[in-house]
């Protein structure tokens, strides 16, 4: 009802500015801010920055981490930091191309789904609500079964699974956002269709959906890696960072680099991407 | 209450429709030839081709989905491949261990959610810990749960690492061995099934317990700030009573989601540890189902997970209309 | 009222309260002293962000934690020091001597939780069960209320329940913070009835914090007048209501509007912030605002010294000037006479609507509940009809009706021309888009007109320069702006391409006293300018009467009457319209009416 | 109470935690945990059995359960592919090759002490033969089957068929099922269902467990007729992941890890434990698709060169494969003339150089770790002649209908092991035309003809011989690339001894009739 924001007589918030968007989010999640962009840097740099060949042969086997080989060498003698470097590639960008196609597709129906309204919601509702309940991962599992293990499957097996929850999100907000007065007011002075969801609509739906992103970006990381110790991940010599760890799991008592320092990436890269995701919600949130 | 229960019924006839159509689709898609592989890799041609005949393989696609649905009503998912046997037959026998171990890690998940929440929200400011809590919830979880093995099993010998029972001879009237050792007057049973279920079911509980314990925290937070809140502590309640009574439950609802969510991807997740640690449950036979190409079996599972996952949904939604009297089923 | 012998229940000294927002500490609370009696009511008045609410929540203990925050000074509340105390001092002291009811009913209602498990929580309990508790609060059927949850109950039951909550303790002292505000005015006079009741009853201390002084006048013995975090002048209440020694509670007395005001003028308003920024700790804050400020104001600060004009303290080293001021008030010039054509420029007829609000179906669906049942009203070009009536009468969905966002079921909306009406809704800052500047937005009506970019920025500089904002702001986002500014850029964007109609959906009804002047004096300056029909929905009956040239009266859903304003207060012809009236709080009805 | 605990887990000098914390365990533990059983052996399965039912099921990591339980007619030595007599003491084979006359072992009874006889394996073998089940395709070319009295079995063939005594020694053979059991539980099904998880057979084994996907309890048969087995009980758990199987072993929790034990930790084994290996038919095999690179005859060299097994594989299985000789498994057949691999890399680049970028895709018949390895040692082998190579593992299944897959695999890399050790069985079922396993369905008739013609011979020499040429005929026309043999190697406690593993049976199937501690 009475809603007192900003008392008339103070001075109000100031214009946004990153130093506040970093505090509000914290010193620590600023970190996964900054360290996400890096990493995707990192992952597109991949082939041109790892210090050896990742495919070819460079020392002798089961080397353990060394000042030449700074996390050793696999069963085969390939440089392990160099393979680690090309795995953040095959993690990270499908993941983050998962990401990105359910991210679109999904919020493109929950646009559609909110916009409409009435009997188009409803349906697609439904439909929504179909894809959340069945398990998830099993069926993906099933398809890439199906289908065969290779990247472009399992991404399509995740994505499959993963648009719903933003075609739900986007859907909610905007929802929500149409309810708004500020919405209702611009449809008053006359915005009409695309401009009122561009300008209007969109820019208020987006942040849920970024903090939403950016926290499944783990999500997929770790599913994957699933799919990878199951067999069913990215086939076998693709240096996957869940693959390199679930086939060399059974070295632990032994070569204990070629699970652990693989894995030890993926946990790294799942907590840049989730402290991100906890920092742009406190950033978001606090504005 | 009964339209709600009407209502989540019909829905989870809907589900499991389309959960049969996109089974029978992928059976359709899938390369591997089930009659090859029934009729098994070495048999010559015409055998395959009678398998084929035998398994209706030739007729039109609409006859097969149309015959496919009639077993579904029956309860019949079919033969295994693998086993030679009713699939509905083997996840009869599997399904009590995993329900076992899943109820026992949404249990221990929740449990550790709930110490999680409470030790961020009375002592705050406790970065390490929330590094700690993010951390533990990016580890692989077959990596989780191999060095769960390797130190509590291995190094320190304080819990079995693996099987679901040291007792031989044992079998119950339930398939819950907890509840088994109990009602056949052999507690030793029960201790023994309750020690070898503790490091699957942390290793599954860990991301559960992370998940809800944040999201439980984070509403915990929002909760604290309000306005009845302050009436509460405006009475002279005492801080913890303030928490108890009035910040759980307006708390609830959220946690309780993103528990639906994570029951979700702890189907994935009972493959695995199932695998790793020979849990003779529904995760492990999954797991060799895929492994020979199964299909039957991992469909058969596919639609009892989607049964437990309505099931689950249900009840957390009545769960979470009972924390807030305001949501109308 | 006698005069207070017996020792005080609060003893406030020196209080100062720091909160720190976002890594930035301020001052909320600046070296305040004052005590309270047994039994005495006290009216502590101010602006929003004076700091009244603070007050409040320090004597509670419950400042914001996240707001980490600082008190210094000292706070005896029966005897007992509360400032520095430990945890179970306070708690005590919650549980036994000091309550509080608040601004907003629902929120300080456990949505989970029965009215009993609530009460039962409240200790002491002494005197009667909490049905009787409920009951004296004047709430009919109280063991079905102690079952109900709280959204199952209205907002005037929600705060009776909150009283009775708060009473049931026996607290020596009672925090009223606003407790009326989100109320409708019928409900608003009886819980102030029922307060000074229980005040008396109880020999309760009750502090009642508003930003109206007019509410102040109608209930406390005694005025604390809050600027900035000070105390600016305190006194008994009928003393301060007839001689402000203060410029700025002056100031505030003048901006009041009720059913007696002037209506052919503009309002007084206080005078804007002009310099945000002098070093305070050594200056009058006022000092900025105020019309007789003298250059020593922003050097000293005045001490809180006997007035000369009445028995209370005031704070101004100038306040012997104040009475001028007061004098300047009828000097205004008159508002020029509107022309009122024939022709209506919005012609509703037999207008009804329904809502699914009612119990649910077995499948989940709402039972329709009608919200408007055959309303006819025109508004004639050039006209204002104020439409007045209590939550829940149907003025928002005929608002909505005329304004084309809601078709209604039955009857005909007819409008003067194409060009839609604006509509100015009830929260200036949701009414504005959080990621567009002021500009941005109030450009958009351009779009339909011209799209050449440098002719429509000058245009819509001069729409901000019309509603009396620096066009600075034209490149601000709403987060940048105060409320009132807010409010100018909303009426901004509704006449950059002035409509023939106007709808205003109760503009002022979560605004205080200065601003809400100050709206209505920008409202009907541009509808005269402009020559805009005007449709005003408030539950305020004396706003309407000051704007609106008729008034309707709707009650569920129909109206009962339509009439000149003056008329209509003179001569009530629904019971329902004079309730309204006798509800209205008046500066003369004095403390214990 | 009989102490049916037995700790799954660990040897009893380690002490317990849970000991020490559980008051109310305590007592119960201490007084139900036995000493070290010396006479139980304890094997984990990587997969749980899916049917004991000897003819309806290709299970390949419960052999060693079943050929325990049941036995065949005739089997092949341990160690070797020698056909010996089990329960057929001696055979006969009339001149034409279409009539086989066994002569049984006498006073044999089942383990439900039905006496076994010549009735007893007709049934058998028509249950086989004429009840459509899986494992048919073994008896098929069997025409006739007679018993002229109890310890007597005449077959009777449609074509002569010098294999057939391979055939009824492959681990997947026929074998002998009581009768009485049959006619029991037959319940219109062939007693399909209670053969899935019972058995009654006349091994040195008595299924005396069937816990499915929990464990699997072989119990030693007192009765036996032969030599009788060191171990008294079989445990068989279910142990899926490799590193549990390892970490078990080096507890003391099992006493073997039958397979899959990382070759890479071959050579550093801790202390108490030992391996035990043996040559066994592991082929790995590249399969060509049709219209691949290789049929340029220089890419096909240089490829060669590049691929070259004995560049690699010391890499991938240490001391434990060989390099394969033919396209036939060494122990199978020994080639006069083993297959060469060019040697020239030099000459490898230059060819490549010079007809332009080439891509290879290796599909992989299994996520098993060693096609995994053995692809990325040939990408990285492939890539340093500047061929650039990639690698997927195909759906499972997906291998046997690459014939009509419109986008296969350049080469898959499969292990081809045939189910019995005559040639015939290789070369019918993945070379020739119509080959089961034959995964692209490329044909060479004039080798065809060859091998129809040396499975007509019984002499060995001679059919060899044929065999060889005409493996090297489909060597040549780029078919199929043989890489290594490798060995089938147990990793096991320090002490076990006799582990009686075959070549033809699937890798780790150890004989529990044989095996037994040494000291």
């Amino acid at each position: 009802m009475t809603s007192r924001r900003t008392p008339d007589t103070l001075p109000a918030r100031p214009r946004f500015n990153w130093r506040d968007f970093f505090r509000r989010a914290g010193w620590l999640e600023s970190i996964g801010i900054f360290g996400v962009p890096v990493v995707t840097v990192v992952a597109v740099l991949a082939p041109w920055i790892t210090p050896f060949d990742p495919q070819l042969r460079v020392a002798g086997a089961y080397l353990p981490p060394s000042a030449e080989h700074w996390f050793g060498t696999d069963e085969i003698g390939r440089d392990l930091l160099s393979r680690v470097i090309l795995g953040v590639r095959y993690t990270w960008l499908p993941g983050l191309a998962v990401i990105g196609f359910s991210l679109t597709v999904g919020s493109l129906v929950g646009l559609i789904s909110g916009l409409m309204g009435d009997k188009v919601d409803l349906v697609i509702e439904r439909i929504v609500d179909l894809f959340l309940v069945l398990p998830g991962t099993l069926i993906a599992l099933a398809v890439v079964a199906s289908l065969g293990p290779g990247l472009v499957n399992t991404m399509i097996a995740l994505a499959i699974f993963w648009w719903p929850w933003y075609a739900r999100i986007s859907r909610d907000e905007i929802r929500r956002l149409k309810a708004r007065p500020h919405v209702e007011a611009a449809r008053i002075a006359g915005v009409r269709g695309p401009r009122l969801l561009l300008r209007y609509l969109l820019p208020g739906v987006v942040p849920a959906l970024l903090i939403g992103a950016s926290l499944d970006v783990a999500n997929i990381i770790m599913t994957m890696s699933l799919m990878s110790f199951l067999g069913l991940g990215l086939p076998a010599p693709a240096p996957e960072l869940g693959a390199m760890t679930s086939r060399t799991l059974d070295s632990l008592t032994v070569h204990w680099w070629l699970p652990i320092l693989p894995a030890a990436i993926i946990f790294f890269l799942c907590l840049l991407a989730n402290l991100a995701g906890d920092g742009i919600r406190a950033a978001l949130r606090g504005a | 209450m009964l339209a709600y229960l009407i209502k989540s019924f019909v829905g989870a006839v809907v589900v499991l429709l389309v959960m049969s159509f996109i089974v029978f689709c992928l059976q359709s898609i899938i390369p591997a030839d089930p009659a090859r592989a029934i009729a098994g890799p070495s048999a010559p041609p015409e055998k395959v081709e009678a398998m084929r005949e035998q398994l209706g393989l030739d007729d039109p696609a609409v006859v097969q989905y149309g015959r496919f649905l009639l077993r579904l009503a029956h309860a019949d998912l079919g033969t295994s491949v693998r086993t030679r046997r009713p699939v509905a037959d083997d996840i009869q026998q599997y399904l009590p261990a995993t329900l076992e171990l899943g109820l026992a890690s949404i249990a221990l998940g929740v449990a550790l959610a709930g110490v999680m929440a409470a030790l961020q929200f009375l002592i705050p400011g406790l970065g390490g810990i929330r590094l700690a809590m993010v951390g533990v919830g990016s580890t692989p979880i077959f990596l989780s749960a191999l060095l769960l093995t390797y130190f509590f099993w291995f190094r320190l010998d304080w819990l079995p690492g693996a099987g679901r029972l040291a007792y031989r001879d044992f079998a119950g009237p339930t398939g819950f061995n907890v509840v088994d050792g109990i009602l056949v007057g052999r507690p030793e049973v029960s201790v023994d099934a309750l020690l070898h279920m503790i490091l699957p079911a942390l290793a599954l509980a860990l991301p559960i317990g992370i998940a809800v314990g944040r999201s439980l925290n984070g509403a915990l937070h929002d909760v604290m700030s309000q306005a009845y809140v302050r009436t509460a502590r405006g009475k002279g309640l005492s801080e913890t009573k303030v928490l108890l009574s009035h910040g759980l439950r307006n708390a609830a609802t959220a946690p309780l989601s993103m528990l639906g969510l994570q029951v979700r991807l702890l189907f994935g997740n009972l493959l695995v540890v199932e695998r790793v640690f020979g849990w003779p449950g529904l995760g492990l036979y999954t797991v060799q189902a895929f492994a020979s190409a199964d299909l039957p079996a991992v469909l058969g599972v596919a639609i009892v997970f989607g049964i437990l996952y309505i099931l689950v949904n249900t009840l957390i939604e009545i769960g979470q209309s009972m924390a807030d009297p305001r949501i109308n089923l | 009222m006698s005069e207070p012998v017996t020792e005080s229940v609060l003893a406030v000294k020196d209080l100062s309260v720091f909160l720190s927002r976002e890594g930035r500490p301020s001052r909320v609370l600046d070296d305040i002293s004052f005590d309270m009696f047994p039994g005495e009511i006290v009216a502590l008045v101010g602006e929003s962000g004076s700091g009244k609410t603070s007050i409040g929540l320090t004597l509670q203990g419950l400042l914001p934690r996240e707001y980490l925050p600082q008190v210094a000074g000292s706070i005896r509340l029966a005897g007992i020091e509360l400032v520095g105390a430990g945890r179970r001092t306070w708690q005590s002291a919650r549980r036994q001597l000091v309550r509080a009811i608040s601004q907003d009913p629902m929120g300080a209602l456990n949505p989970t939780m029965t009215i009993r498990r609530q009460m039962r929580e409240t200790s002491g309990g002494a005197g009667g069960s909490i049905e009787d508790w409920l009951s004296r609060t004047g709430l009919p059927d109280p063991d079905r209320i102690a079952d109900a949850l709280p959204h199952r109950l209205s907002g005037g039951q929600r705060q009776r329940v909150l009283i009775a909550m708060a009473m049931m303790a026996r607290p020596k002292l009672l925090i009223a913070d606003e407790p009326t505000t989100a109320l409708d005015v019928t409900m608003q006079a009886q819980i102030l009835d029922l307060l000074r009741d229980l005040a008396r009853e109880q020999q309760t201390a009750i502090l009642f914090v508003t930003h109206d002084l007019g509410v102040a006048a109608s209930l406390a013995d005694r005025v604390l007048v809050l600027y900035a975090g000070r105390i600016v002048e305190m006194g008994r209440t009928r003393d301060v209501a007839r001689n402000a020694a203060h410029p700025y509670s002056a100031g505030l007395l003048a901006a009041r509007f009720d059913l007696d005001t002037d209506r052919r003028r503009p309002l007084p308003t206080l005078p804007p912030e002009r310099t945000p920024s002098i070093n305070v700790e050594n200056a009058c804050a006022y000092a900025t605002r105020c019309p007789i400020a003298q250059p020593d104001c922003t050097a000293i600060r005045p001490p809180l010294e006997p007035a000369s004009v009445h028995d209370g303290a005031v704070a101004c080293l100038h306040h012997d000037q104040t009475s001028f001021l007061l004098a300047q008030r009828a000097g205004t010039k008159p508002w020029p006479a509107q022309a009122i054509q024939e022709t209506a420029a919005l012609r509703l007829s037999n207008v009804g609507k329904t809502y699914r609000t009612g119990p649910r179906s077995f499948w989940g669906r709402r039972q329709p509940q009608p919200v408007l049942r055959s309303v006819s009203l025109s508004i004639k070009l050039g006209e204002c009809v104020a439409l007045v009536g209590e939550s829940g009468a149907g003025k928002s969905t005929l608002l909505r009706i005329a304004a084309g966002l809601v078709v209604p079921e039955s009857g005909t909306v007819t409008r003067f021309d194409k060009l839609p009406p604006q509509v100015v809704f009830q929260d200036p800052v949701a009414a504005l888009t959080p990621w567009l500047t002021i500009g941005e937005q109030i450009g958009e009506r351009l779009r339909a007109v011209s799209l050449d970019s440098g002719y429509g920025r000058r245009l819509v500089g001069e729409a901000i320069k019309l509603v009396g904002l620096d066009p600075v702001l034209m490149d601000a986002l709403p987060a940048e702006m105060s409320v009132g500014q807010c409010q100018r850029a909303v009426l901004a964007r509704a006449v950059i391409v002035p409509p023939r109609l106007l709808l205003c959906d109760e503009p002022i009804s979560a605004m205080d006293v200065s601003l809400a002047a100050t709206t209505l004096n920008l409202l009907s300056d541009l509808r005269r300018r402009l020559d805009m029909a005007m449709l005003f929905v408030t539950h305020d009956l004396a706003a309407a009467r000051i704007i609106a040239d008729r008034v309707a009266v709707l009650k569920d859903g129909e109206l009962v009457e339509v009439a000149d304003p003056d008329a209509i207060i003179a001569a009530p012809q629904s019971a329902y319209t004079r309730s309204l009236i006798a509800a209205m709080p008046s500066l003369q009805a004095g403390g214990g009416r | 109470m009989q102490t049916s605990y037995s700790r799954p887990a660990k040897q009893s000098s380690r002490r317990s935690f849970r000991l020490r914390m559980l008051g109310l365990a305590i007592g119960l533990l201490l007084w139900v945990a036995p000493a070290f059983a010396q006479d139980v052996l304890r094997i984990p399965y990587v997969a749980d059995i899916g049917t004991f039912d000897p003819d309806n099921g290709f299970e390949t990591g419960a052999m060693s359960a079943i050929d325990n339980v049941y036995e065949g007619l005739v089997e092949y030595e341990p160690g070797s592919i020698r056909i010996v007599g089990r329960l057929a003491r001696s055979w006969d084979i009339s001149d034409d090759g279409l009539t086989y006359t066994f002569h049984l072992v006498e006073g044999i009874k089942f383990h439900d002490g039905t006496p076994f006889n010549a009735a007893a394996v007709i049934k058998s073998f028509e249950r086989r033969r004429d009840r459509g089940l899986s494992l048919s395709y073994s008896l098929a070319n069997v025409k006739d089957m007679r018993a002229p009295d109890d310890s007597t079995v005449v077959l009777t063939l449609g074509h002569p068929q010098p294999s057939l005594l391979d055939a009824l020694s492959s681990p997947w053979g026929p074998k002998i099922i009581s009768p009485e059991a049959l006619a029991e539980h037959d319940n219109g099904d062939f007693a399909k269902t209670w053969l899935n998880e019972h058995a009654v057979g006349t091994g040195p084994f008595k299924l005396a467990e069937f816990k499915r996907g929990q464990r699997y309890v072989l119990e030693r048969n007192d009765d036996y007729w032969g030599d009788k087995p060191f171990f008294r009980q079989i445990q068989i758990s279910v142990v899926p992941d490799i590193s549990q199987q390892i970490l078990q072993l080096q507890a003391g929790a099992i006493d073997a890890v039958p397979i899959n034990y990382p070759f890479a930790q071959l050579t550093s084994l801790p202390g108490g434990l030992e391996i035990t290996a043996a040559p066994s038919m592991i082929p790995y095999y590249l399969f060509v698709k049709p219209n691949s690179p290789l049929n340029d005859a220089e890419v096909r060299k240089a490829v060669l060169t590049a691929i070259n097994p004995a560049l690699w594989v010391k890499d991938a299985f240490g001391e434990f494969a060989s390099l394969s000789r033919s396209v036939y498994p060494n122990v199978m057949l020994d080639p006069v003339s083993p297959i060469r691999f060019p040697t020239d890399f030099e000459a490898a680049k230059a060819a490549i150089a010079k007809h332009g970028a080439v891509n290879l895709v290796i599909g992989l018949h299994s996520a098993a770790p060693s096609y995994g390895r053995i692809a990325d040692l040939m990408i990285a082998q492939l890539a340093s002649i500047g061929v650039k190579a990639t690698a997927y593992v195909l759906p499972s299944g997906a291998a046997y209908t690459l014939k009509d897959d419109p986008n296969p695999p350049d080469l898959l890399l499969t292990i081809a092991g045939p189910d019995a050790a005559h040639p015939e069985s290789q070369a019918k079922v993945f070379f020739t035309k119509g080959g089961p396993l034959n995964f692209f369905g490329r044909v060479v008739p004039e080798a065809d003809a060859i091998v129809d013609q040396a499975g007509r011979l019984t002499d060995i020499k001679e059919r060899d011989a044929l065999y060889e040429r005409a493996g090297q005929m489909y060597f040549d026309a780029g078919i199929v690339i043989p890489l290594v043999d490798v060995n089938d190697v147990v990793v096991h406690a320090k002490g076990l001894k006799d582990l009686g593993l075959r070549p033809v049976y699937p890798p780790g199937n150890i004989d529990f009739s044989t095996v037994r501690w040494g000291h």
